[in-house]
């Protein structure tokens, strides 16, 4: 992983190193026991970059759960390791440098469930169970309101037109198969997604 | 000393010698000789860790011989005279002097009459060092001693010359390739980056890398099926020319003892660290 | 041995991960930039940008063509800003590179003044001349520099001198036997020869670089009638500053002189 | 994609029309260059001058909404000057049919048509189309011309339909000189000599038109005639524009279809099982009621029987258009209370996005899901909207990163790629199968407790995905299972109608066909063949790489290309490179006669009853067009649906003088929620601007960076403008037609905030998918002084 310059500057200086074991810190490792020394334990994983569909390969270091770096996929076929400058960025979308160079969490990421009161000008933060089983209340009064379960010639047509569902292109295949299953189980009607857009 | 020290080592020598185009039998006698190394008794080690201080540059690994392993011998002036020939024709290596092949086993023959007289028990691994740097160096600097890579041989967990398996890699180019190295032939054969050399395990949760802080430039590649690793060097970002990894390999000597110290084995049976320091 | 970077120009595609990548490692922040006119932004070299990619459009003949270029220090072998150095802050590093010793500079802006590509900003806050160092940190411990490390094309790389001439020579000659007679190697002999190596497929100005850059007459006067001074000059003017130098830049200077100055005696991390 | 990324490498001439490759795929450069470096060359055709067209080799100017015109003309080019592949035509394509009698088209209109009220108190054309079909004798065999010279054949009908685009008048309408029309005419036709393989790259520049299906109609007809289709280099190959649209696609999330391109089922055309079964198209498509049958049964499981027509009519049937613009105007006339939303911006995004926002307010209520704080969950914190009038209550729920959560997507070129979860997401945020998940075990409880009407297909759902869902059960559900032994399915062939077998997705039969080692998740390089990496991940249907591949080799069975061998027969059996799109079993004469399994004829339809405005394709001007159509005297696409008549511009009221088209950055992504957030990308892209010429500007008295407002029939936003020799003005149809360049990735929220440009964009579709003209309608702009 490439080390920020934060640690450079603390430790090294300008001048031109003799030799090239200096660059990869040998000398004080040799002094002290191993015990002293921290281990970073990281793990390598696949994903696929999430913007254009040329489906660019990616590896993500992920340290303790959260992911440190990530680089192109050499070894896919695709793009062999190149990525454009959005795929290249993708880690900011997670992390930002503050001024020290210090990677934070995005700040403009929504990580609480927000709820906004009818009329109401700003959002609540609420828990995930109580806003589940609302919009579950909502969906069931506003499907029972408006189901029809036979058009006029008789034909049996169990639907509601009452319920607007826009899949999307972000997520994976398996989630969209979800959301169409749920919302045939529903009986919704008025399905679409950005392809359309 | 051990009477099996002169003649395994004499007919590993002798069967390399002979049968260059054919290198899997050498890797073998050679491993066999390893593992016989090992069980001898094991007293102090002669190589302190403070031997490691001085730097090596790549392609100066003869003079390295020179500054390390020479005062080590040169206890009994008897082995520093062979050592120096020794020394005197890794020179030449460099030199690509044609005579040089002749010249190399007669030092042998004066190393192994010398070792008779040692004062003190070389250290099992420290033996392991001396015989697979020597071999090492002798097959990477005579061309005609290794045979071209077989075609097609790109997705092997062994090295598709002489058949053993790798001990270290380095990520290379800008795009980060994983480009195996065979620590005995030098031969290099590219290999997928997520996947177990040794056992192709390939599921990334069975997977895992650990670094030692300020030496993020070698990883510890683990499997936990078959609880092997190989060093991987990532020298995309370093401006070296060509890095030798047999040096960032005896520099980074600390993450194989590690590893060890971890629970994970190398994936080459080549055992480095009993010969370090370990308090 | 000396290093300088290639910058190949029909490659670049302007995707700018090399700005990016500028700003990422010398934790520059953004620069408050508004709409300018053109693609270009932020709009001009300044101390927190060192480097950019210039777009330019020219309507020739055949339609329309669009030059992408790259502004940043060129690390000249005659460098304008040293010769009119009047402390002689700035010198040429092993490597070949340009760099400014903090220590030494009095903050007189002759350099940025002088400097025939426009490219040393003055930084108000810290008086002190910002400009594109190399990556001299980043050389000094075998890394190759940030920009030449991101790009997607390989339009910008990095090595000795000698290997990147010879590709550079190779890739003007196939770009002329492709019919385009303006393609040259900007920089060979520029100022005898600048650390950055351009391929460009039109005349230089459409990159923002000068014709032929030549260090100005009275720069050399200036240094020719002050050199044999000089060592009365900075004794005057160092005396004359000594006091304002406690005052307001004692805590800034140091800061900057840890990061830039200290040579690199023992380990760094890899 | 008929083909895929790494196939581009093949090509020798590549067209990109309605696409800017450089910006919006960059990586897929990286192929072209190969092709380039082998000889290949690239066409760009782009009203404006794009960084593809700084790296192509002929640039063509064309004026936006005329690529029909422009389409049409390279087939009479074809056609006319006898470049068309001949053994290629005759074998693979119904150029040798004989048409029926009754069929003829005069000024603009086919035959068969009628004016039918379109459901929302308008009229469009809605054809009969029993007049485009073929003569046949009495056995019902199809009567054909081999000779190619019969006054009724298709290929005599199409020289005869095609001869008004001739390159002089296609260059009047499209306003691009004529030597450059030429040139890239005789340059891509040049492709219909067999061993070379021609390639036509397309997106939103050729699709976002009222005539935007009929585009890609002409695209496909032109690499039919010159013989492109189905071999390495060629096809049809639309670049999309977001990571998974091809998924999401194949899943359905739209409207008229369900999982794997079936018709939804409709109250009129099929009120019960039996009807929907008969309804089934010739050729491959005769297997429907296996892949409806195993979709049902992987529905409702063992509640589907064959008693109950495995429950049919627990789907519901649709009645009328439900798109997306029909939705947001039915949302307008208060039919729709509830709207759920996952990654979606339709309030930036959408066609006359401030009236879609007015429209959100009549809302009950709204979830919406996604990693930013987006537009469409904010409408109510619009400047200058009073948030007390608005009652519509909001859920906005925290997605996980792409990167955070595992499962597949499938890219343009139909590969099916697993993504593993990297790192855990942070707060309460969750993937959005979690989230799905959640949610419908929360409605069946809610209707386990309180029951409500019609309960059926919700508490019957086969839906039980472990306690935290795990995308690979959902993945065995799609990719197909034995419902005897539960065992995973590896090809659709094994699909049964009697209800043995269960399949969410019949396409995706195999991508996920053992637990261990599933298809997509395989990392094997080739280490010889042509790029089609088989072993890398899997790509449906059934990891066939390259479509209609049949037609990669002669009716004999030589590649055409023989340096290039796809398939090459060798006596006995097939040397290949690919899974065959025929059954290689048969002889190389007889799998000749079926090479396109999915058509009723096995062969490329040049005259298809497919498409709803006609045969062949015919140019209309777009809705709002700055001039007459040269053509024919029907100005606009008859067959669209009108969803706003007073939103139309009227050109000769001189209110509207200029054609406006939209197009993106290759900083910025989308509606800009994801890049609007990144510091350095917005120091890149700081702001919003328009893109005008230099002789427009002059006219106005515009400078780079001054303030413009820029209005349209619908609505207006100010933004500064970009004065730039890239963007030219049209000599087309006698007139100087100007043209205003409009990016659309800004919006209210986020870290850099602008005007929302879709504003101005029209509310009207295509005729077959109303994907709305985005593209190509009519704007002013005025100095802020």
């Amino acid at each position: 992983m490439e080390v920020t310059r934060r640690q450079f500057l603390k430790v090294s200086g300008t001048a031109a190193a003799a030799t090239t074991l200096y660059g990869i810190g040998f000398r004080e490792v040799a002094h002290g026991t191993y015990r002293r020394f921290r281990l970073h334990y990281a793990h390598e994983v696949t994903t696929i970059c999430p913007f254009c569909s040329v489906g660019c390969g990616i590896i993500c270091h992920v340290r303790e759960g959260q992911v440190v770096n990530t680089e192109g996929d050499p070894d896919h076929p695709i793009n062999e390791g190149a990525l454009c400058s959005k795929g290249s960025s993708l880690l900011n979308m997670a992390y930002v440098y503050d001024e020290k160079g210090k990677p934070v969490p995005n700040p403009s990421r929504v990580t609480q469930v927000l709820y906004r009161r009818p009329g109401g000008a700003d959002w609540e933060t609420v828990d995930w169970d109580w806003a589940l089983r609302t919009i579950a209340a909502r969906i069931k009064k506003t499907r029972d309101d408006t189901f029809i379960t036979q058009n006029s010639q008789g034909v049996p047509v169990n639907r509601t037109p009452a319920i607007a569902w826009l899949g999307s292109a972000m997520c994976n295949n398996e989630e969209n198969y979800l959301f169409h299953k749920m919302t045939r189980s529903l009986g919704l009607v008025n399905i679409d997604h950005c392809a359309r857009l | 000393m051990h009477p099996l020290w002169t003649t395994a080592f004499q007919e590993t020598w002798d069967d390399c010698r002979r049968r260059y185009v054919d290198f899997k039998p050498v890797g073998e006698r050679l491993k066999e000789l390893h593992c016989q190394a090992r069980q001898w008794d094991q007293s102090e080690s002669l190589l302190q860790e403070d031997h490691l201080k001085t730097p090596v540059i790549a392609r100066q690994f003869p003079d390295y011989f020179k500054r390390v392993i020479l005062p080590v011998f040169s206890q009994n002036e008897a082995t520093a005279l062979a050592l120096d020939e020794f020394a005197e024709a890794m020179d030449q290596w460099h030199l690509e002097d044609p005579g040089v092949e002749t010249r190399i086993p007669q030092w042998l023959q004066q190393l192994q009459q010398q070792a008779m007289h040692l004062c003190k028990p070389i250290q099992p691994d420290f033996v392991t060092l001396i015989v697979s740097l020597s071999l090492a160096h002798l097959y990477r600097s005579i061309p005609a001693a290794k045979p071209e890579t077989p075609a097609g041989a790109t997705q092997s967990g062994v090295c598709p010359v002489c058949g053993l398996p790798p001990h270290f890699a380095a990520l290379v180019e800008t795009e980060g390739y994983r480009q195996m190295e065979c620590w005995l032939c030098g031969e290099h054969w590219p290999f997928t980056r997520l996947e177990c050399p040794y056992c192709g395990e390939h599921h990334p949760e069975k997977l895992g890398y650990f670094t030692v802080e300020k030496m993020e430039v070698c990883r510890i590649h683990f499997c936990h099926s078959c609880q092997a690793y190989l060093k991987v060097f990532d020298t995309r970002s370093l401006a070296l020319k060509d890095p030798c990894l047999w040096v960032m390999h005896l520099a980074t000597l600390i993450c194989d003892d590690l590893a060890a110290a971890e629970g994970y084995h190398p994936g080459s049976e080549m055992e480095w660290h009993q010969w370090m320091v370990m308090e | 041995m000396k290093k300088s970077i290639l910058i190949d120009t029909s490659k670049c595609m302007a995707c700018r991960a090399c700005q990016v990548a500028c700003k990422q490692w010398n934790q520059l922040p953004a620069d408050e930039t508004t709409f300018t006119g053109t693609y270009e932004n932020p709009p001009r070299v300044s101390p927190v940008t060192w480097m950019r990619i210039t777009f330019q459009e020219e309507e020739t003949d055949q339609g329309v063509k669009w030059f992408f270029g790259n502004q940043r220090c060129m690390h000249c072998t005659e460098a304008a800003c040293e010769i009119v150095c009047p402390v002689g802050a700035i010198h040429h590093t092993d490597a070949g590179t340009v760099d400014i010793d903090f220590n030494k500079c009095i903050g007189c802006n002759y350099c940025a003044a002088n400097c025939p590509f426009k490219v040393i900003s003055f930084d108000r806050k810290t008086d002190l001349p910002t400009k594109c160092t190399f990556c001299y940190d980043r050389l000094a411990n075998g890394y190759q520099p940030a920009c030449a490390n991101a790009c997607p094309t390989g339009a910008i790389t990095f090595g000795d001198r000698g290997d990147l001439i010879n590709r550079g020579s190779r890739k003007v000659m196939s770009l002329q036997e492709q019919g385009n007679s303006r393609a040259t190697l900007y920089g060979l002999d520029e100022l005898s020869g600048t650390g950055m190596l351009f391929i460009l497929e039109d005349v230089p100005t459409h990159y923002y670089l000068p014709e032929n850059p030549v260090v100005s007459l009275q720069a050399r006067l200036w240094s020719l009638l002050f050199r044999p001074l000089r060592i009365f000059v900075v004794l005057a003017m160092g005396l004359g500053l000594w006091s304002n130098y406690q005052k307001s830049t004692q805590l800034k200077r140091r800061i900057i002189q840890q990061e830039h100055r200290k040579p690199g005696a023992d380990e760094s991390a890899g | 994609m008929t083909n895929h990324w790494i196939d581009y490498q093949h090509s020798d001439v590549m067209m990109n029309i309605g696409l800017n490759t450089a910006e919006n795929h960059p990586v897929s450069m990286k192929w072209i260059q190969k092709a380039k470096d082998r000889g290949g060359k690239l066409i760009c055709v782009d009203p404006r001058f794009t960084r593809t067209a700084a790296m192509s080799d002929l640039y063509v100017p064309i004026r936006p909404g005329t690529n029909l015109a422009f389409l049409n003309g390279m087939i009479q080019y074809a056609l006319e000057n006898d470049l068309v592949h001949h053994e290629y035509l005759i074998n693979y394509t119904n150029a040798a049919y004989l048409v029926n009698e009754a069929y003829h088209f005069e000024d603009g209109m086919f035959s068969g048509a009628r004016l039918m009220d379109d459901g929302i108190g308008g009229e469009k054309v809605v054809y009969d189309r029993t007049t485009w079909s073929y003569q046949s004798d009495e056995a019902g065999q199809v009567l054909s011309d081999e000779t190619l010279e019969d006054p009724r054949c298709v290929y005599q009908l199409m020289k005869q339909h095609f001869r008004r685009y001739d390159l002089q008048t296609v260059s009047e309408i499209i306003g691009c000189p004529l030597e450059t029309l030429q040139a890239c005419a005789a340059l891509f036709c040049s492709t219909g000599k067999p061993e070379k393989a021609g390639n036509i790259m397309y997106a939103m520049g050729i699709t976002q038109f009222t005539h935007g299906a009929e585009n890609v109609r002409a695209i496909a007809i032109l690499q039919a005639i010159l013989g492109n289709m189905g071999r390495p280099g060629g096809g049809v190959n639309a670049q999309r524009g977001q990571s998974n649209v091809q998924g999401s696609t194949d899943m359905a999330m739209l409207y008229h279809i369900i999982p794997g391109y079936m018709p939804v089922p409709s109250e009129s055309l099929h009120p019960t099982l039996e009807a929907y079964h008969a309804t089934s198209p010739g050729g491959y498509w005769a297997n429907r009621p296996k892949f409806m049958n195993s979709l049902l049964k992987a529905f409702w499981g063992e509640h589907a029987t064959p008693g109950n027509d495995y429950a049919y009519d627990y789907l519901p049937k649709i009645d009328k258009e439900r798109s997306h613009i029909a939705t947001s105007k039915y949302m307008g006339d208060g039919e729709i209370k509830g709207m759920v939303c996952w990654a979606d911006n339709p309030a930036v995004g959408g066609p006359t996005a401030a009236r879609k926002r007015k429209n959100s307010a009549k809302l009950d209520w709204l979830v919406s899901v996604d990693i930013f704080e987006n537009e469409t969950a904010t409408f109510w914190k619009e400047p200058g909207v009073n948030p007390e009038e608005i009652d519509t209550e909001v859920f906005l729920l925290p997605a996980a990163l792409h990167m955070e959560r595992d499962g597949s997507i499938s890219n343009s070129g139909r590969w099916i790629q697993w993504r593993y979860a990297a790192g855990t997401p942070p707060g309460d945020c969750h993937s959005d199968l979690w989230i799905v998940d959640r949610l419908f075990r929360a409605v069946r409880d809610a209707y386990q407790v309180d029951g409500g009407v019609f309960p059926d297909p919700i508490l019957k759902m086969n839906w039980d995905y472990g306690e935290d869902a795990s995308s690979a059960r959902v993945a065995m559900e799609i990719n197909g299972y034995d419902t005897r032994t539960g065992e995973l399915l590896t090809s659709f062939a094994q699909l049964q109608d009697d209800g043995s077998t269960a399949a969410g997705c019949w396409i995706y039969a195999g991508y996920y066909a053992n637990e261990e080692e599933p298809a997509c998740q395989r990392r094997i390089r080739e280490t010889e063949g042509v790029g089609n990496h088989p072993e890398w991940a899997y790509a449906w249907p059934i990891n066939r790489r390259i479509l209609y591949n049949r037609c990669s080799a002669d009716p004999a069975g030589n590649s055409w290309n023989p340096d290039l061998p796809l398939f090459q027969w060798n006596g006995s059996g097939w040397n290949r490179y690919d899974v065959p799109d025929f059954n290689a079993a048969l002889l190389p004469e007889e799998s000749a006669r079926n090479a396109f399994i999915m058509t009723g004829e096995g062969r490329a339809r040049l005259f298809s009853n497919g498409m709803v405005e006609g045969p062949f394709p015919e140019h209309y001007e777009p809705w709002e067009s700055p001039l007459a159509n040269r053509v024919s005297s029907v100005q606009f696409n008859p067959c669209s649906t009108v969803w706003y008549p007073d939103d139309r511009a009227d050109y000769a009221s001189g209110a509207f003088p200029l054609v406006a088209t939209t197009y993106r950055l290759s900083e910025h992504y989308q509606t800009g929620m994801m890049t609007r957030n990144m510091p350095w990308l917005v120091e890149t892209m700081p702001e919003l601007f328009v893109e005008i010429s230099p002789t427009l500007a002059a006219d106005h008295g515009l400078v780079s960076g001054d303030q413009v407002v820029v209005s349209s029939q619908r609505g207006e936003f100010q933004a500064p403008v970009c004065v730039t020799p890239r963007v030219k003005s049209f000599q087309a149809g006698g007139k100087t037609i100007e043209m205003v360049g409009i990016l659309w990735h800004w919006g209210y929220a986020g870290l850099s905030k602008g005007p929302v440009t879709n504003d101005v964009a029209p509310s009207i579709g295509d005729a077959n998918t109303t994907i709305p003209e985005y593209k190509a309608f009519l704007c002013q702009i005025r100095k802020v002084v």
